[in-house]
């Protein structure tokens, strides 16, 4: 299959979207004639034109709440948030109103907007434009969260959250724009809450989503060499959350390890865990639910510092190690 | 004047049930049979009813917190907003959003907001769309002298304004945002002079008197559909306090009875008269059907079920 | 002792610090000759005048954002949200600055703010004002986040609020503005990250916060008579948040239940459940742990769907009874 | 011209150290050396350097994303610039914030900010404590042509304007927001405009042209102290890509060419020399010590240590 990278499947997602359906159009700063901070619209101002795709002025909340409006009244807004760190200038909009309108009316209106937005650190932007803010979300009914990790996945959850009625807030993991993987010509939707085993194994279950997803497979191959077999699940959507997914792999490895960039306290592993520590799945753990989230700092400009507050492939393969050793487990019995 | 009589009485019709719904409404919450709170408009129905009137049904409008004029204005059932207020299933809302959150898609309103300037963002969006899908309708959006000093007013502002969308800025200025008087919330008196910063037009005008209100709208509608939004200012004064727990400790109970001198109802009957449109008698009729109107409501309300508890997370997401 | 309400018991805090301390100054919407949304600051006008308790406009981001600069200039400064809602139109000055100026600048500047804000539901003032969302802000380095259950705290964490050298959450419980109780005289200080045993049990540990630590008192006095001992352990501060206290609790009573007001999903809960399954508890646990959050809903207008969505004793009280119940535990043994 | 020779001299040297320092910072891009992104303000040197210089030691200012101008002319110390844009220990913010956070508590600034309008509402708390501790000073608070399109910049003016605070507003008007160009962007073509929804003075100049920035400053600033805040808008021009990643496919190179005739530097230059203040001789000296001033910071700041991973957490929470 021809490979795309991840930049170049959600371009060409939106673009097919909107070539099929001409309610979806494309709001953002810079995203015409400069293709986006990270190029991901380039060309897009050609082939659809300036009515289809608005750059705006620098005004977040309107940008959002014109999305809200929009799709309020029957079109399919796509708005690009320039980092997603800028969701929180536009916080009102996608929580009190994107994600109520719904159901504070009482069903009348429905809000098929998509707020794409790229997440993450790596690229010594420092602190204002390298958080990764998915568990706000997570914790907001009424909005759904993406961290697509692969380009194949972006492409199809891209469409998929297009078609969506609800709001949904897309999570571009900006490490990965430039990451190449194979992409199925033409459109096809990847639905949401069904997250995806990468890599089998009966050892430890490691639950992780978006970037951290290579990472973890990286430490699951080393640990490999020492026998240790892990299962790698990535989530792919966050809401909804595949439940059903995360209990088989952690009843099936009776370990489980919650990998994720965010910082640690308050993040979404605090969820997987406490659904887990729920669940079937309680009886048959063998040892303590590990997370392993960044640290709970902002993120750092320097190359070295911004490295050392996320998890590394190496942390990754310890933490792995540490879980998989006898004896780490029922000390009291 | 060339507005038909029949307009007249139906905006003489629509102001009175505005004051006797809200009237009624109150009374509900002394009498305990409310849980919530509300923000009324008494004082106010020239401003809603006059806009609303002026407009086609297919004109959308984004409703403010004290917003039942507008609502009324727009063609809302009064039985529907009254269950609404009293959170029943066959509410607007279906007993989920109150007052604060009543809507009415099938009459173009896109709901009344509880977020102080958060619905004049959503109101730039619809007039987008309706520019989009090139629709000669426009938009209207409500709100009051307090919210224009939130950052959501400035920027839904310029953006309509750069993209030239079809929506019309409706100031509801009572001088009060809340307890804040005015003159402490902005450093002008005039909030016209605000759409300079977007280059767009302004004017500002009395709020009280619904004939202005509905001829200013009805040019402002033909403006805004050619050459792109406009801001219009209408001066008023709301009676009774912010919601239902105001101790109106921050104005003169003179300041108030000042204002009842120009109440909006009476300067509109007195017109009606002066002008014979209308006789007394006939003002006495529509009054008395807007009480029944009301009466009604009420009825229709109380009567209604309450929503199923098994049925509240129905609509968090659409399927 | 004298008693107090809550409200009372924050007012008296805060006016003894303005008494004290003339570097504090109190901001926000109405808090002047109105005394605030909820009468928290009646009489302070009269007391401190117009130039220490300044209404401001409907602005809440220039609010927030003056503070921060009055915070990192030297002063003091207690700014009031009027609905916890909407620190959404804030969220940028709190999360991108607040939290982050000391961070990103060095250590050069200290943000000394104070947030009050009323949260949660319970008043029927629907999906915008009824939120409880201290999750967001559990989840943000930088920041610390207070939930008090009694006026006595109340009074003694906003003392200690004001004097924190780091910008603080202070999420007053609206629903328990009018509650009194004790309240000691004069100046006093309680830590953050100090939680109190508010009920001594041996069956199950329910873990709490903010107004749901009464209706959990409830629901042991209930369970008791049934021979259940529930411990009811009241975090008082989320941020810092009282690990070992968490883990004592759990270690002892072998069963859990998180309890809160804000949806489950997401909510602070999950990191509750996170840090028991990883701790030393683990071996200790005789049954899953349970969470019993709010319903993942917008909090609706009508009384008794707003009743549904959230907690409520008899619902703790049969979630006791269910994780007390013999045979509840270890199917695989 | 009543400025003493030393000042000019000093805002000459002032503007070449940012040109020599932008330049070679550039550079040190290009060659690999630096994680992250900067954005350079070369050709808008005059606004800045012409602000700071007239301000005192105790006067604050809140910088851009786009302000090394703003840092040298408040006196910032080159050599922990350079170390922070290299992200070292001994860097203003030891390598925690970059050039896009860089702060100096010790000369009165309170920080750039990677939040576009983000310090507007922090300039305006500084400025309410100056006001409340009753001090002379007053707070400048910079930001772009696109900025002013942000809800704080609304927010944060009508605040300080209703609290009449010592605060100088300065829009840096280089007729970007990134790529997208002013007249599409808003829909004014003098920002000063925006001053009167605040009932404030507005005032826009050629932001070439240090010397006029000099001078409107100080004028200004005895404004500020007496009357309350104003908005004072420089129009000026970048010459480099919005960041270091940007095509500039949004303009051509020909409005580029035509704006470097009116360099900011040379304009200077120009002007010292014809009014007899410095000979070329003299000029040539100050530039030479500025190429000298960076290459020290840039030696300064390759020799100094990398922060310590250990005590990454150090500044989360004070103590
Ligand atoms: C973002 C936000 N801030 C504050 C409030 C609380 N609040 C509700 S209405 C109101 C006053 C609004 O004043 P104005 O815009 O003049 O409208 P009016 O109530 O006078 O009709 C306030 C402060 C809110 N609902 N939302
Ligand atoms: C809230 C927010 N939105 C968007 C950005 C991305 N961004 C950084 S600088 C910039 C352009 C700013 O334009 P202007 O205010 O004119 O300043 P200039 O860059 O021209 O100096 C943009 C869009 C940001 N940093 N913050
Ligand atoms: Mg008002
Ligand atoms: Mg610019």
């Amino acid at each position: 299959m021809r490979e795309l990278t991840y930049a170049e499947a959600i371009r060409e997602a939106l673009s097919e979207e909107m070539r099929r359906d001409d309610s979806v159009v494309f709001l953002g700063e810079d995203i015409g004639v400069y293709g986006g901070a990270f190029g991901v619209s380039r060309g897009m101002l050609e082939e659809f034109g300036p009515v289809r795709v608005r750059d705006t002025p620098i005004s977040e909340t309107a940008i959002v709440g014109c999305g809200v409006g929009a799709a309020m009244s029957g079109l399919r807004p796509v708005v690009e948030i320039m980092f997603s760190d800028f969701v929180a200038v536009a916080m009102d909009q996608i929580v009190n109103q994107a994600a109520k309108a719904r159901f504070q009316f009482g069903g009348q209106f429905s809000v098929p907007m998509v707020i794409r937005t790229p997440s993450g650190s790596g690229t010594g932007a420092a602190e204002q434009h390298s958080q990764s803010l998915e568990a706000w979300f997570v914790h907001t009914p009424g909005i759904k969260v993406v961290t697509p990790s692969t380009p194949a996945d972006a492409k199809g959850m891209l469409t998929t959250a297009i078609r969506d009625p609800n709001p949904v807030l897309f999570l571009e993991q900006k490490l990965l724009y430039r990451v190449k993987g194979e992409v199925p010509e033409g459109e096809y939707t990847i639905p949401f809450g069904k997250a995806s085993v990468r890599r089998e194994g009966r050892d430890v279950a490691v639950i992780t989503y978006g970037r951290m997803v290579q990472r973890c497979l990286e430490a699951a191959d080393a640990v490999a060499r020492e026998g240790i077999e892990a299962e790698v699940v990535d989530l792919r959507s966050l809401a909804p959350l595949d439940r059903d997914a995360i209990v088989a792999s952690a009843k099936k490895c009776g370990r489980v390890l919650i990998v994720h960039e965010a910082c640690t306290t308050g993040g979404v592993g605090g969820e997987i865990a406490a659904i887990i520590a729920d669940s079937e799945a309680f009886f048959w753990l063998d040892a303590p639910i590990r997370r392993l989230g960044g640290l709970d700092s902002p993120i750092p400009y320097n190359r070295t510092l911004e490295d050392t507050v996320v998890p590394r492939t190496a942390g990754i393969a310890d933490a792995l190690r540490g879980l998989a050793r006898k004896g780490a487990s029922w000390p009291r019995a | 004047m060339g507005i038909p009589a029949a307009k007249l009485k139906e905006l003489f019709l629509k102001m009175s049930q505005t004051r006797h719904f809200e009237e009624t409404a109150a009374r509900l919450f002394t009498e305990g049979k409310v849980h919530g709170t509300a923000h009324f408009c008494i004082g106010e129905e020239a401003t809603g009813v006059g806009v609303c009137s002026a407009l086609a049904p297919e004109d959308l409008i984004a409703q403010t917190h004290r917003g039942h004029n507008q609502a009324i204005g727009k063609g809302m059932r009064l039985d529907r907003m009254m269950a609404e207020f009293l959170g029943k299933e066959t509410g607007y809302c279906h007993g989920r959003g109150g007052c604060m959150h009543i809507a009415d898609s099938s009459v173009g309103s896109l709901g009344a907001n509880g977020i102080v300037g958060g619905g004049i963002p959503i109101a730039v969006g619809a007039a987008f769309a309706q520019q989009y899908r090139k629709l000669d309708a426009i938009t209207v959006c409500f709100f009051g002298d307090g919210a224009t000093n939130e950052g959501a007013f400035h920027e839904a502002l310029n953006l309509a304004s750069v993209w030239k969308l079809p929506i019309l800025f409706v100031c509801v200025n009572n001088y009060y945002a809340m307890s804040t008087p005015l003159n402490r919330h902005m450093n002008i008196s005039d909030i016209a002079v605000r759409a300079q910063s977007y280059g767009i037009r302004g004017k500002s005008l009395d709020g009280n008197d619904v004939i202005s209100v509905y001829e200013a709208t009805l040019e402002a509608k033909e403006y805004v559909r050619r050459e792109g939004p406009m801001l219009l200012v209408l001066n008023t004064y709301r009676y009774m306090g912010h919601s239902k727990s105001d101790p109106q400790n921050y104005r003169t109970k003179e300041e108030v009875e000042s204002w009842k001198k120009r109440d909006p109802l009476v300067l509109f009957r007195d017109r009606l008269l002066r002008d014979g449109i209308c006789s007394a008698e006939e003002l006495d009729a529509l009054d008395g059907q807007a009480l029944r109107d009301v009466a009604a409501a009420v009825e229709y309300a109380e009567s209604s079920p309450e929503p199923r508890t098994d049925e509240v997370l129905r609509d968090v997401l659409a399927e």
